[in-house]
């Protein structure tokens, strides 16, 4: 499609001429497209992040599918796994976002006995144990202090200007060390491929021209919300205080203290991408109190060497020459 | 292929974990290669420490240096061959060098590994001219060796832990929970190892020194008995795992494949004689295989057990 | 970070360890890296405006396209009722059109064939023509049998149309007037 | 978008938040602004679970339970206390309208009203009527039953009524016993609480609480809504459903104020363009009634007296008509020819979806286009419906992938199991690959009337062609060859007009024109002659251009009020008039305030983006309440503003009377909000429309487990369509063998049929596979769990899958045991990456009598464990 076909072919009129693209689009001008569809600029220096209020999620997977858009990942083979509506199952190379559900609903009643409500919730469904169905969608969580970073040890995982978590794909040599530090299971080496681990990189490359990440720009219903960290932590105080106040027991998952009643993750410093949760964590598949491997690194390697010496020391001794 | 596994056919409203998912991942590593790697280069550690500090301690044993060294070389070689085949990108493996990141442990064992090839390299090359008949003895010669084995000394010792230090500085709970233990268990195992290689060797063509074998008969008592006292109670903390309680038979069999080796081993070694001794090697050598394919299996079945990663973290 | 790439002239001091001990913060970052930007700053890349072609939403979408080939979908992030959102079907029109499954060429099937083959596109389309008029000219109905002017043939029909364009639907609705087909319907009946 | 302004939503026979995500967004936001979500579906869905309350319903047991919200509202304090309530329904609709004294209702009658003529299985609709003063004289635009039978589409209700006439008696008091809402008092009378929970299986509790929640969120001050989907449309009694869901708003008085309404969640990107621009058979755009073989419809004159109102905007029928004959035959509309009219073919009967398969299932069908739809998947009965695909002489199938439709003759289960073969199927098949939605320009018509136009991004890969491409080189290809034809059949050929413009590459037509031409514009015949005269005389070259400047130079019109019936307006469809009144309206983009938003789009008509809200503010035109402001009466500037375009003449005083000699809106009064209707007011009684009842009534599916509770000598619509065909055998009532209730439905994942879907890997991963959902209960029965296959068996055939088991479905207590209730998803088939057995192997030709839409959503089964022995197999007989 030649440009001057184009123009020939098809006259423009009102409203018909392209845009330009949308990163220096003249009706948005000098604003971000990030400004209209997460009210917030994005600039190099400060630190980004996703609220994902599980109570707004509907389960719909269009951030799994945004996500696979924009960063053309391949499909996966799946099979059919006829437990709930969740193929996805777990993160990998090539899965970046994924949709948990959990159903959640009492052994049925004896019918004959009581044909009274049951399934019925008042008017606050989540408030009553009975019946629910949690979906959430998960994501790498940009943790403060990333243990898969820390494990890197070619310095292909890098913090980005946006504090994001980030594998240089050019740098990565695909040891595999990241994959058994995260304790969430997120980041993968494709073995089967290219031999390199890959992840959610917060939509980098979009950040940089000022787009908001596909899957909270896909989000329906906003249940992903992405912005600047310490916003999205105030919005959350105030969604979790408003759902207390319903009576529903909401407490933030990632926040690194405040309101984390269920899970402590200070350890890693908190997480640039939090949750805000109804059930325990292991519900969702998340660890409670997930832990920081590199705490255990420079301890275990003196110990490691005193060890080594002392046992050297002891069997140097036993070495000695027969006595003379 | 992700699908229905075995397992998975739970009602997720009772479900303990998310539909029998492991909430974290296991390693990508390919299989032996790590163990493997871990082995050799523990091999190599174990053997240049024996010999250095047997140089740096007593009379010289030329003879036991020199085994020592081309074990030592040709062990690393080996396992950094297997480390470099692991790799997802083998051509990129000296990015490892790229940075200095003090909080990895795989980037403190490559920058360790490179300064203790560099001595053992250097070793060698000595080894080597002086074998061809260059490089003098004497005196200046034995300062020449200690320098060079004192100089891999501690990145040998460092060769020889930090593997286990790589281990449990992951989220895998089986080995995350022994931390602080891994680190030494595998000094002790490639001590052991060391030694019991250069006791093969020096079976299978006896020393001209005759307390050589002897010695390092020894020496493998002492290190097995150490591996063994560090392997008991290294794995107390893992004790409470569940996936401990659902060990499966091949596990089980490598576990005790590991501690019998170490313990035949100490018993003949104890024993003395040619044969005895032979065999401590042998199955000092080949506990410590089967001990860091125990570790990295229990460790690969930890992380797909989610009920561990609930029990490690909370 | 965003900062240029440095140059350095000889190179050791390149090595990004060196730099770290230099005490440079970004040693760590790739030349790669720095010059990441979105596929949609790359030149050429043009955007239309369309709208979602699955459920009746009507969601707004952008369709970033570069010499002809579409890169990129997303929702129009002004569209009053979507403002950029999607659902898994919106977020994947991506592959409605770039899809290796896609058929491009015409198939033909002979009847009591069990293969496919293929057609020239103008051999079809005067084929069709050919038996559509056939089937018109065989069966067209002037007069019912009670006399009644009827003009129609109840021969050949129209389905589908809740997935193609209003104007589109026009034509066909238009093409079965002037043609006397009356069997003609859309999902809107199911 | 409105949605967001709710109080209360109800949320019924949609599974709104899977269906359509994007939509539910809104419902989200209300729920956050601490609006009630209820949801009534038999399956615990992904709505349920983001709903506030959810109701476990029988499928298909819908108008017993709104009959019993209907009649707990009616009864109750809140709705005879507050005056709000008498005020809306006495102005706004025909409450007050007092019957024939020989009206019998169904509660009466042991379920069908009077009138039914048992011989003839119809209705004669005379006591249906309005009592009108004695001595009056009877309305000459009566209503033409016969006229009724033959159509079987949507259409905005019979519009020849004799409401409108002065001489009909009413009852302000709304006490007479005959008056509408006594009526409809008695009717739903039996509808109690204890019924309905035997009926539905919703516990009687249940069914209060959510009265009490409408009722609580209906009034002055609030709003509640309620959205449908074609779970309430796919069955023998649809319109019932709807219409007992419009009566439900009426009493409630949220008809036409902002968070209230009903909105039709529609499935696909256009069915709503499709059916205001109808590729249905018994439509001409804009809802003006196809030419039918009724006498009426002989001339003219004919039609437009059966067909035009006096008052309302259907007074003007005859000017829609005649613009549109303008559009369609230009100057060969002739007097000589009654302005083009007897140009149009004539329909005989039911031409719709399932009579034309059962025609062609005959053999009594040659050729097919299929434009963008997967029978053989998506279709009812689809084994019947491929094996009729089987029988054509020739197929045209226009889709990107390589459908079911196209490949029956292939891939089918029967040509696989052996039970047919390739050779044996005679049919010519043509798979042309189209363009898609990123590849042609054109618009679409979402489900709120929303036109948006979407631009050609890039040029279609290969062979593919927009469809437009395909009916113009097919149009132009059977102009040639009746060139020279002069006999009167193919009349209509020489005189249709097809005047666009082609560009581009592949020279697809100008769709801009079309638009233009749909929009309609001022038709001078010399000036059209002129232009006629100089694109014959120009260079082929230079044709196009000049077709295309003429398109320019035509004045377009800017609103149907400027339509006429002397032939000097051609309009394409009268709706849809001054969406290119002023540029191309539908690709306006202004965001606007994300509510109203006049200018992203255009809504027909006329840019009024919610329908007869006149509604908003009282009789005396004041703004009910602050809160529901929306449109109102300006007393200082003598007109009606607010935030929406009014659907009302903007200057006529609520005060106004109608005036008895007026015709059109002139003849309503100022309190009259329904454009539409002959009076101005909603109907809460039908005396046309309706070929089945002036009321809404239960009965039960075509298949049930359940005789009908309410009604037991009448357990099913007295007119359903039947099929008596092979492969189609029913059920009927309490089937044993078919103990279980099964209903189809659609997952977030996949687009219908799948032709849209299966073939995308990203959706085919989340939902790779068929399955069907079964309870916990019935899983133990069968001794089956998750992932084991099931085959549900009915008497159309059988379809396998492996079981989901879930809590979230549950089985119900109804009529004294356990009814399970099955869920299959209907998208899969035989091809793509995500296959499965297609779930609509399963269901049968039936078809409800005044639209002829099947009944997907609550048939029975048997299930049982294991896979199909005999693929699809299927009895002859029951």
């Amino acid at each position: 499609m030649s440009e001057q076909r184009d123009v020939a072919a098809h006259a423009p009129r009102a409203g018909a001429a392209p845009l330009a693209s949308i990163v220096d689009w003249e009706r948005v001008g000098a604003r971000q497209e990030a400004e209209l569809t997460a009210g917030v600029r994005i600039e190099a220096g400060k630190r980004y992040g996703f609220f994902t209020d599980t109570t707004l999620c509907i389960g719909c997977k269009a951030c799994e599918v945004a996500c696979k858009q924009w960063n053309q990942l391949p499909a996966e083979e799946v099979d059919l796994v006829p437990l709930t509506y969740d193929n996805t199952r777990s993160f990998s190379a090539t899965t970046w976002r994924h949709v948990r559900f959990v159903e959640q609903l009492d052994e049925q009643p004896d019918l004959q006995a009581i044909a009274k409500p049951w399934g019925w919730h008042g008017s606050e469904q989540w408030a009553d144990p009975g019946s629910r169905w949690l979906m959430m969608s998960d994501v790498c969580k940009h943790c403060a202090t990333a243990p898969c970073m820390e494990a890197c040890p070619t310095g292909s995982i890098i913090r980005t200007e946006f504090d994001s978590v980030y594998v240089q794909q050019d740098i990565c040599n695909g040891c595999g060390y990241c994959q058994v530090a995260c304790p969430f299971g997120v980041i993968e080496v494709a073995t089967e491929t290219d031999g390199k681990a890959h992840k959610c990189t917060l939509c980098y490359d979009r950040l940089r021209d000022g787009l908001e990440p596909a899957c909270a720009k896909s989000c329906p219903t906003d249940s992903i919300r992405f912005g600047v960290v310490d916003q999205l932590l105030e919005e959350a105080r105030v969604r979790v205080a408003d759902l207390r106040a319903r009576g529903v027991t909401a407490y933030l998952y990632g926040s690194g203290g405040p309101l984390e009643d269920d899970c402590d993750t200070s350890a890693l410093g908190g997480l640039n991408c939090f949750f805000l949760l109804i059930d325990r964590p292991e519900v969702y598949n998340l660890p409670a109190v997930p832990q920081r491997p590199s705490e255990r690194t420079l301890r275990g390697l003196v110990a490691g060497m005193i060890t080594a010496l002392a046992i050297g020391v002891g069997v140097g001794f036993t070495l000695r020459r027969d006595a003379r | 292929m992700k699908g229905l596994e075995a397992g998975a056919r739970v009602s997720p409203a009772h479900a303990a974990s998310y539909m029998g998912v492991p909430p974290i991942k296991a390693p990508s590593w390919k299989p032996g290669m790590i163990p493997g790697y871990f082995w050799l280069g523990g091999i190599a550690a174990g053997a240049w420490l024996v010999v250095s500090l047997d140089d740096l301690a007593g009379e010289r044993d030329e003879e036991l240096l020199r085994a020592g060294r081309w074990v030592a070389a040709g062990a690393l070689g080996g396992g950094t061959v297997l480390l470099i085949t692991d790799l997802g990108r083998p051509e990129r493996f000296l990015n490892m060098l790229r940075v200095a990141r003090p909080r990895s442990a795989m980037n403190a064992g490559a920058w360790g590994l490179t300064a203790f090839g560099g001595a053992v390299g250097l070793a060698l090359l000595v080894q080597v001219l002086r074998d061809l008949g260059g490089a003098g003895r004497g005196a200046n010669a034995a300062a020449l060796d200690r320098g060079i084995q004192l100089l891999g000394l501690a990145p040998g010792l460092f060769v020889g832990s930090y593997t286990g230090v790589l281990l449990s500085s992951t989220s895998v709970p089986a080995w995350a929970l022994r931390s602080g233990w891994l680190g030494p268990l595998f000094a002790a195992a490639s001590t052991s190892s060391g030694i019991g290689t250069l006791l093969v060797i020096g079976e299978l063509r006896p020393w001209r020194s005759s307390s050589t074998a002897r010695r390092l008969a020894r020496a493998q008592a002492a290190a097995l008995a150490i591996e063994l006292a560090l392997s008991h109670v290294s794995e107390r903390p893992a004790a409470r795992l569940p996936s401990r309680s659902t060990e499966p038979r091949d596990e089980r069999a490598l576990r005790a494949l590991a501690h019998g080796s170490a313990a035949v081993g100490l018993l003949c070694a104890l024993r003395g004689g040619r044969d005895a001794r032979l065999a401590a090697g042998l199955l000092a050598v080949a506990g410590g295989l089967a001990l860091r394919f125990l570790v990295t299996r229990s460790g690969r079945r930890s992380a797909g057990t989610p009920e561990d990663t609930w029990e490690h973290a909370r | 970070m965003a900062a240029s790439p440095r140059r350095n002239r000889l190179p050791v001091l390149a090595w990004p360890a060196a730099r770290q001990l230099a005490g440079d913060p970004d040693a760590e970052v790739s030349e790669r890296t720095r010059g990441i930007r979105s596929r949609l700053s790359d030149a050429g890349v043009r955007t239309h405006r369309s709208v979602c072609p699955y459920c009746a939403v009507g969601c707004g979408t952008l369709v970033h396209e570069r010499g002809g080939q579409v890169i990129d979908v997303e929702g129009d992030p002004e569209s009053p009722i979507n403002g950029g959102t999607l659902c898994p079907k919106g977020a994947s029109i991506y592959q409605y059109a770039m899809n290796p499954r896609r058929v491009t060429r015409v198939k033909y099937r002979r009847a009591k064939s069990s293969e496919w083959e293929e057609v020239d596109l103008d051999w079809a389309m005067d084929r069709i023509a050919q038996l559509f008029i056939e089937s018109r000219e065989r069966h067209f109905v002037m007069e019912d049998a009670n006399g009644r002017e009827v003009r129609h043939t109840q021969r050949v029909g129209f389905l589908g149309g809740a997935a193609l364009d209003n104007e589109e639907n026009y034509l066909i609705k238009k093409f079965c007037i002037g043609t006397g087909l009356v069997f003609v319907e859309n999902q809107a009946r199911i | 978008m409105d949605l967001q302004n709710t109080d209360c939503i109800l949320i019924m026979g949609s599974n709104f938040a899977e269906a359509h995500p994007v939509g539910y967004r809104f419902v989200m936001r209300a729920r956050e602004r601490g609006a009630e979500v209820i949801h009534v579906d038999p399956r615990y869905t992904r709505t349920s679970a983001t709903a506030t309350s959810y109701a476990r319903i029988r499928a298909g047991s819908d108008v017993a339970f709104l009959g019993g919200l209907v009649r707990h509202v009616l009864n109750s304090e809140r709705w005879n206390g507050d005056a709000f309530f008498r005020e809306y329904v006495t102005h706004y609709t025909n409450a007050s309208t007092i019957l024939k004294a020989d009206f019998r209702d169904a509660s009466e009658l042991g379920g069908l009203f009077s009138g039914w003529n048992e011989a003839e299985r119809r209705y004669d609709r005379e006591t249906w009527q309005p009592a009108e003063r004695a001595g009056s004289r009877a309305h000459d635009g009566g209503p033409d039953e016969a006229t009724d039978d033959v159509q079987t589409s949507q259409s905005f209700g019979a519009r020849a009524g004799n409401e409108a006439s002065e001489t009909v008696l009413r009852d302000p008091t709304l006490e007479h016993p005959q008056c509408v809402l006594q009526v409809l008092k008695r009717h739903f009378e039996s509808y109690t609480p204890d019924v309905v929970e035997r009926v539905t299986g919703i516990p009687a509790e249940q069914l209060i609480a959510i009265g009490d929640a409408l009722l609580r969120n209906s009034g002055r001050e609030r709003t509640s809504a309620i959205a449908y989907a074609v779970g309430w449309t796919q069955h023998t009694n649809g319109p019932h459903l709807i219409s007992t869901a419009a009566i439900l708003q009426l009493l409630l008085g949220n008809i036409g104020r902002p968070g209230g309404g009903i909105q039709a969640l529609r499935g696909h990107a256009t069915i709503q363009g499709s059916t205001d621009i109808p590729t249905l058979y018994d439509l001409l755009p804009g809802y003006l009634r196809m030419r039918n073989d009724t006498e009426a419809h002989d001339t003219r004159r004919g039609y437009v007296a059966s067909e035009a109102a006096r008052g309302g905007l259907w007074a003007h029928a005859e000017a829609y008509l005649a613009s549109l004959l303008r559009a369609w035959f230009g100057p060969a509309a002739t007097p000589e020819n009654e302005g083009g009219f007897q140009l149009l073919p004539r329909i005989t009967g039911d031409h719709s979806h399932l009579p034309m398969f059962v025609k062609m299932h005959n053999g009594e069908v040659d050729g097919l286009f299929l434009m963008g739809q997967n029978p053989a998947v998506g279709g009812q009965n689809a084994r019947f419906q491929r094996a009729a695909l089987g029988r054509l002489k020739w197929l045209v199938v226009r889709d990107l992938f390589p459908i079911e439709s196209a490949t029956f003759w292939k891939e089918s289960p029967e040509v696989v199991s052996g039970e047919t073969s390739s050779e044996s199927i005679d049919t010519e098949v043509f798979l042309l690959p189209a363009a898609n939605v990123l590849e042609k320009e054109g618009s679409f018509t979402n489900t709120q009337r929303l036109i948006q136009w979407h631009h050609r991004a890039v040029e279609p890969p290969g062979d593919c062609r927009s469809d437009a491409w395909f009916v113009d080189q097919l149009w132009k290809r059977v102009r040639a060859h009746y060139a020279a034809s002069d006999r009167p059949r193919d009349e209509p050929i020489r005189a249709l007009t097809w005047d666009y413009p082609v560009s581009g590459p592949h020279g697809e037509p100008d769709i801009d024109c079309i638009l233009r031409e749909i929009n309609g514009f001022r038709f001078d015949d010399s000036i059209e002659r002129d232009w006629d005269a100089r694109i014959e005389g120009a260079a082929a070259r230079d044709r196009d251009a000049l077709l295309r400047e003429r398109w320019l130079a035509r004045e377009q019109l800017a609103t149907s009020t400027r339509l006429r019936d002397d032939g000097s307006t051609a309009c394409g469809c009268w709706i849809y008039c001054g969406v290119h009144g002023d540029g191309n309206r539908a690709a306006s983009r202004n965001p606007g305030d994300g509510w109203i938003s006049p200018d992203w789009g255009f809504a027909w008509p006329s840019n009024v983006r919610m329908l007869y809200n006149r509604c908003s503010a009282d009789p005396a035109g004041r703004p009910w309440s602050e809160r529901k402001r929306y449109v109102w009466w300006d007393d200082e500037a003598r007109r009606w503003v607010g935030a929406d375009q009014p659907d009302f003449p903007v200057d006529k005083p609520p005060g106004e009377t109608g005036r008895a000699d007026a015709v059109g809106l002139d003849a309503h009064a100022g309190d009259a909000p329904f454009v539409m209707k002959d009076e101005g007011r909603a109907w809460l009684f039908f005396p046309q429309g309706l070929k089945d009842a002036p009321l809404p009534t239960h009965y039960e599916p075509w298949e049930t487990p359940v005789a009908n509770a309410l009604y037991p000598k009448q357990s099913r619509n007295p007119l359903a369509g039947t099929f008596d065909v092979a492969g189609n055998a029913y059920h009927g009532v309490a089937n044993a063998r078919y103990p279980h209730v099964l209903t189809t439905y659609r997952l977030t994942e996949h687009h219908t049929g799948g032709g849209m879907t299966r073939w995308n890997t990203w959706l085919s991963e989340l939902q790779p596979e068929a399955f069907v959902e079964i309870d916990e209960r019935l899983a133990e029965e069968l001794g089956v769990t998750s992932g084991d296959w099931v085959t549900v068996m009915t008497a159309r055939g059988e379809a396998d899958a492996r079981a989901m088991v879930t809590r979230r479905l549950r089985p119900l207590w109804i009529g004294g045991r356990r009814v399970h209730q099955i869920g299959f998803p209907w998208h899969f088939g035989y091809s793509g990456v995500a296959t499965g057995s297609a779930a609509n192997d399963l269901v049968a030709l039936v078809t409800e009598p005044n639209v002829s839409i099947h009944e997907g959503k609550a048939l029975t089964c048997d299930i049982r464990r294991g896979r199909a022995t005999r693929p699809n197999a299927a009895e002859t007989r029951a």
